[in-house]
């Protein structure tokens, strides 16, 4: 059963950005052009998914929308990613004052989710696309601070660091050649997570218009537009929820997947 | 007089693709008499213990018979089979160091397995948890009572498993490596608890092992598992001088360091017995 | 000259005075020859394993002082320690815990002899691909076994490649933390034999720590008994297993489970 | 007695972040660059009014001074005055409190109700179809942005079933003092459940993994050995030994409970913190962002505290030393 669970989260994760991919080249209609005659559309020919309340394309835009949410994405777990995974493991390798500061500092961060930081960056520098991508980023830092902090702790309790030591090899060696391949796997898993709560933080900022400003298209600024006309053409506001939807179940499926073939001893750092 | 335990044919295998770890062993105990079971890991002994209990995990396939005390075990619903546990026959781990609950203090946890089967006062329990405490060699059994497990050590905690295992008098106590994880001196002290322990209360024990010389100390007869198998059976003396098959002879062999000259080349399995899995 | 001096070593971990403060070992002091069989045996708790950690640099102790080929080793940097790590080569307990599950074994073996530290001290073999083949063919190991992953291997051949891993630099001294103890007993002994074959051959000097006093008296010619981080008695193996002097000792003996045949 | 000083240490770590934490806001809010009077008056306003309005708002004051006065001023519940209406902040803010509080306090309270049984389900049939259902439903509700389940719930039971409001809210007390509780609960029903579906698939996710793990201890093996059932085990031992972890979770997971409840008050229309702090960010009112980011900063802290301070009620290992 959790195999299939796992190739269900590759083919939706794919699925997205596919989407995204082919939208550089492509997409039915124009993803910008206002059709004042054809708004509301109901789903069918041409419009296979029909038209919003400008007369749009909607499957146009969301083949573009998926652009947005793949690059913030990508984008955000990268910084956070590369921020709070040399913290954990620094604060795994040398513990003492290095990991409490870590801790420290990760609580805070955790108080601040990624909403909240946008929304004070929106306040200062006005939003866009970066603000919300540095908000995401720094706030999914403390996710992955904490998991390599306790995947590190986990292997440095193995004998093999000990034999590493034994035999003179520096702490930078130690750390590049046995503590990264051995907690690779639960960062995979950390991963895939933090880009499923990042693909929900991105669409609840573009919902509240704290994030890629109109005209580009995103899932969430979708949502919002469709839901003045939740009365008389509710199907609209379906369709990108549920791209939101199943590209996070992608993810989470995906993340579920990696952390069922991790050693039993990290399993519980993931 | 019939057997107490009495095992035929027992097969059990997990998961999905019905992995059989133990091939139909058949065996009795009778009364009172005290039966050892050695193997090494993997040889299934421990798996042979937990499906006498129905421990198993859910995905556990069990066919074949076991009776304690004249009732079939097997098929047995988890509702009906846990009044037996603890009542008729009571289990002691390998590991004391996490076999007790870290949140509860000792004591209640002890009474537990008291009034679980008997219909006592708190006060009447908390009495006889003192007593059996005390009993199997705790000083202090008050303040040991009032503890909680981290603020014991692993040979004060192995105690608490034998109290719990005994408080209720069972007619089975199945041991798993019960000293494999305590110090030469506490095992000691440990094995003379249960050998004293088990004539007072009149139970038959099965006792599991990889180590001959621990069983020797308790045991009468001993069965030898190899790979899900018995592959053979006997009385102390016919497996340590006259052993039938060659696994068992090499097991001897190589267990008895101390019949060897200090430097000298000792016996391996390998010399008695090929085996096709690689160890 | 000996080999190793330890002379009045203690380690304490926790300040003192505080609630986890304990004195892990107190005032040790013994000496190793050249081509010496030393067993240190002792309980849980005994500080047999911190002691040998101390030997190797891997734990610095409190107070006290340990000198390796007359050199102090104790509290030394590490970058000045390539004599003593060249010199000195560890087996662990838990093969699945001491070889990385991520690396091929053939890595795992060499990786001593990539270490910067140790290539700088001069004394180990540069020609890595000979080497490896040199050592697992001594732990009778295939070579093929080099591109394989730990988890492939059994117990026993794990264990060998850590053996292979600590004679790869060509070590002077090899410290055994509990070798066997992790091991089937079917493996035990073959993994005594080799230990005992390559110490004869190489002329290696070893310390071995244990909890098993039979497997001690087996391979080792001299012994210390530690109890509570102290030294209780130490001598010849056949004089402390012989006529031990001290009450422990007899009592460490005696709890030996013996064959009772009736 | 240890147990006070661990306490103590909670307390002042806690006083500390809250200390970081308020300087991080006014550090985005005011250092960054982008000039507030500016930004209000618009950018072809002349640099006279501009410069006039720098000196009412105290901006031309220096950075440290404008931080010191501000967390002065909140010590005694005075957050400042709006840049825009000059009212007081805590004036502006105090009604929309309750709003917030109540939405997610009804979430706080019944996501836990649903997802320990079903957690549990998940991890003792986790072999079994029952198993697998509860992860595979809990694994949907993940996913789905509270916003979005806010917008179908409308659609289901507002649009279509006709039998809740689709937005706007209705106090507890009205202004003239009417208990009005059938409305109060009519508009809160839908918002509240958009919450929980997340919230309750994130619990249950937690809860399955902790007793999954209480499932392989030794000590629960232990209590079926002595004659407990599979389920009865579970109350007796593995809830306690459990709920350490699920503790640790619930304070974690307030922070994103609130960031839920501020998009979903825009979803039903709800006056809240969400709605005054949106409004602010569009009118450029700093200070009023400031103030009410600094209160959802320290209720997540609060929440973080009493979280770690249960810690040392449930696990009695903590008690003799501070161990994290």
């Amino acid at each position: 059963m959790r195999r299939a669970g796992l190739w269900i989260g590759v083919v939706l994760v794919a699925a997205v950005i596919l989407a995204a991919l082919v939208s550089l080249v492509w997409t039915p209609y124009n993803p910008l052009q206002v059709q004042p005659t054809q708004t509301l559309r109901p789903a069918g020919w041409p419009h296979l998914l029909g038209t919003d309340g400008f007369g749009i394309d909607i499957l146009s835009r969301l083949l573009v929308g998926a652009r947005t949410t793949v690059y913030v994405g990508v984008a955000a777990v990268s910084l956070a990613a590369l921020g709070g995974v040399p913290l954990g493991v620094l604060a795994g390798m040398r513990g003492g004052w290095v990991s409490e500061i870590v801790l420290r500092v990760s609580d805070i961060l955790y108080a601040f989710p990624a909403l909240l930081l946008a929304i004070l960056l929106a306040a200062a520098v006005g939003a866009s696309t970066g603000t919300a991508m540095v908000a995401i980023g720094i706030a999914s830092i403390p996710a992955f601070a904490r998991v390599a902090r306790a995947a590190t702790l986990i292997v440095m309790t193995q004998d093999y660091i000990l034999a590493a030591r034994a035999s003179g090899t520096s702490r930078w060696t130690t750390s590049v050649r046995h503590v990264l391949p051995n907690i690779a796997a639960v960062l995979g898993v950390q991963a895939s997570v933090s880009f499923g709560i990042a693909i929900l933080a991105e669409a609840a900022l573009s919902y509240l218009g704290l994030a890629t400003p109109p005209p580009t298209p995103t899932w969430g600024r979708m949502l919002h537009d469709a839901q003045t006309y939740i009365f008389t053409s509710p199907v609209q506001a379906l369709w990108p929820g549920l791209a939101i939807a199943l590209s996070v179940l992608g993810l989470n499926l995906l993340g579920d997947g990696l952390r069922d073939h991790l050693d039993p001893r990290l399993r519980e750092a993931a | 007089m019939s057997p107490l335990l009495e095992v035929t044919d027992l097969r059990v295998a997990f998961g999905r693709s019905h992995r059989e770890v133990v091939h139909g062993i058949s065996f009795a105990l009778e009364p009172g008499e005290r039966l050892g079971l050695i193997g090494e890991s993997g040889s299934g002994k421990t798996v042979t213990a937990l499906a006498v209990m129905g421990l198993l995990a859910e995905n556990a396939y069990v066919s074949g018979s076991v009776r304690v005390g004249g009732r079939e075990l097997v098929g047995l619903r988890d509702r009906d089979l846990a009044p037996l546990r603890g009542q008729a026959m009571s289990m002691v781990f390998q590991e004391p160091m996490t076999a007790l609950d870290p949140t509860m203090p000792v004591g209640r946890q002890v009474a537990e397995v008291l009034l679980l089967h008997q219909h006592l006062g708190h006060g009447v329990a908390r009495g006889r948890v003192i007593e059996v405490l005390a009993e199997v060699g705790l000083e202090d059994p008050e303040r040991v009572a009032d503890a909680y497990p981290h603020a014991l050590s692993g040979g004060q905690r192995q105690r608490v498993v034998v109290a719990m295992a005994l408080i209720n008098r069972p007619d089975l106590v199945i041991c798993d490596e019960p000293t494999t994880a305590l110090d030469v001196t506490v095992q000691a002290k440990v094995l003379n608890l249960l050998d004293a322990e088990l004539d007072a209360v009149g139970a038959s024990c099965l006792f599991i092992s990889h180590d001959l010389a621990v069983v020797s100390q308790l045991c009468e007869r001993v069965l030898v598992m190899l790979d899900g198998d018995i592959v053979e059976q006997g009385s102390l003396a016919q497996i340590f001088n006259s052993a039938t098959h060659p696994y068992t002879r090499g097991l001897v062999a190589t267990a008895r360091l101390d019949a060897v000259e200090p430097g000298e080349r000792l016996p391996t399995v390998e010399d008695y017995y090929q085996r096709q899995v690689r160890r | 000259m000996s080999l190793y001096e330890v002379s009045h070593v203690s380690r304490r971990y926790g300040r003192v005075g505080t609630a986890g403060s304990v004195l892990a070992v107190d005032d040790v002091s013994l000496s190793v020859e050249p081509g010496q069989r030393l067993g240190i045996v002792g309980e849980s708790g005994s500080g047999k394993s911190t002691l040998v950690r101390m030997m190797a640099a891997l734990d610095a102790p409190t107070s006290g002082e340990i000198r390796f080929n007359d050199e102090v080793v104790s509290r030394r940097a590490e970058r000045d320690l390539g004599d003593l790590r060249s010199s000195v080569q560890l087996v662990f307990q838990d093969p699945r815990s001491s070889l990385n599950p991520r690396m091929r074994v053939g890595a795992i073996v060499t990786e001593p002899l990539r270490s910067r530290l140790l290539r700088a001290s001069g004394q180990v073999p540069l020609d890595h691909r000979a080497r490896l083949a040199e050592v697992l063919e001594s732990v009778d190991l295939p070579i093929e076994v080099a591109d394989r992953y730990p988890h492939e291997l059994s117990g026993g051949q794990r264990q060998r490649v850590a053996i292979a891993r600590a004679l790869a630099p060509k070590p002077q001294v090899l410290i055994a933390d509990e070798p066997v103890s992790a091991l089937d007993v079917s493996v035990r002994a073959q993994v005594l034999n080799l230990v005992r074959d390559l110490v004869a051959a190489h002329g290696l000097t070893l310390i071995m720590v244990s909890h098993d006093l039979t497997v001690v008296r087996h391979v080792c010619d001299s012994v210390v008994v530690m109890r509570h981080g102290r030294v209780e008695e130490q001598g010849p193996s056949a004089q402390v297993y012989g006529e031990p002097r001290s009450a422990y000792t007899r009592e460490l003996l005696a709890s030996i489970p013996t064959f009772r045949v009736t | 007695m240890n147990l006070g000083r661990t306490v103590a240490v909670r307390l002042l770590v806690f006083a500390a972040s809250l200390f970081v934490a308020s300087m991080a806001i006014f550090l985005v809010v005011n250092a960054l660059p982008g000039d507030v009077a500016t930004a209000i008056l618009g950018f072809g306003a002349d640099p006279a009014s501009v410069a006039g309005l720098r000196v009412r708002l105290g901006l031309d004051r220096p950075l440290l001074v404008r931080y010191l006065s501000w967390v002065g001023g909140m010590a005694s519940g005075d957050m400042g005055r709006s840049y825009l209406t000059n009212e007081s902040v805590t004036a502006l803010v105090a009604p929309r409190i309750a709003v917030t509080a109540w939405l997610v306090a009804f979430s706080m309270l019944i996501a836990p109700l649903v997802a320990l049984p079903v957690g549990m389900v998940a991890a003792v049939k986790r072999r079994s179809w029952q198993g697998a259902a509860a992860s595979t439903v809990s694994q949907i509700g993940l996913s789905i942005p509270a916003f979005y389940a806010g917008i179908l719930l409308v659609i289901v039971f507002a649009v279509g079933l006709r039998w809740l409001p689709a937005n706007g809210y209705t106090d507890l007390v009205d202004a003239h003092g009417q208990w009005r509780p059938v409305a109060f609960v009519q508009h809160l029903v839908l918002p509240v459940t958009s919450l929980v579906i997340v919230q309750a698939s994130v619990l249950t996710r937690y809860v399955r993994s902790a007793f999954v793990e209480v499932l392989s201890e030794d000590y629960f093996r232990t209590a079926r050995a002595v004659g407990w059932t599979r389920w009865r085990a579970l109350w007796r031992h593995g809830v306690r030994n459990a709920a350490i972890s699920v503790v640790t979770v619930i304070g974690l997971q307030l922070a994103t409970l609130l960031v839920g409840a501020i998009v979903v008050e825009q979803v039903f229309r709800l006056p809240g913190l969400g709605t005054a702090l949106l409004s602010a960010v569009a009118n450029r009112d700093l200070i009023v962002v400031q103030g009410i980011v600094m209160i959802l900063v320290f209720a997540v802290l609060v929440i973080n505290l009493l979280t770690d301070l249960s810690y040392l009620l449930i696990d009695p290992r903590l008690r003799n030393r501070d161990a994290r």
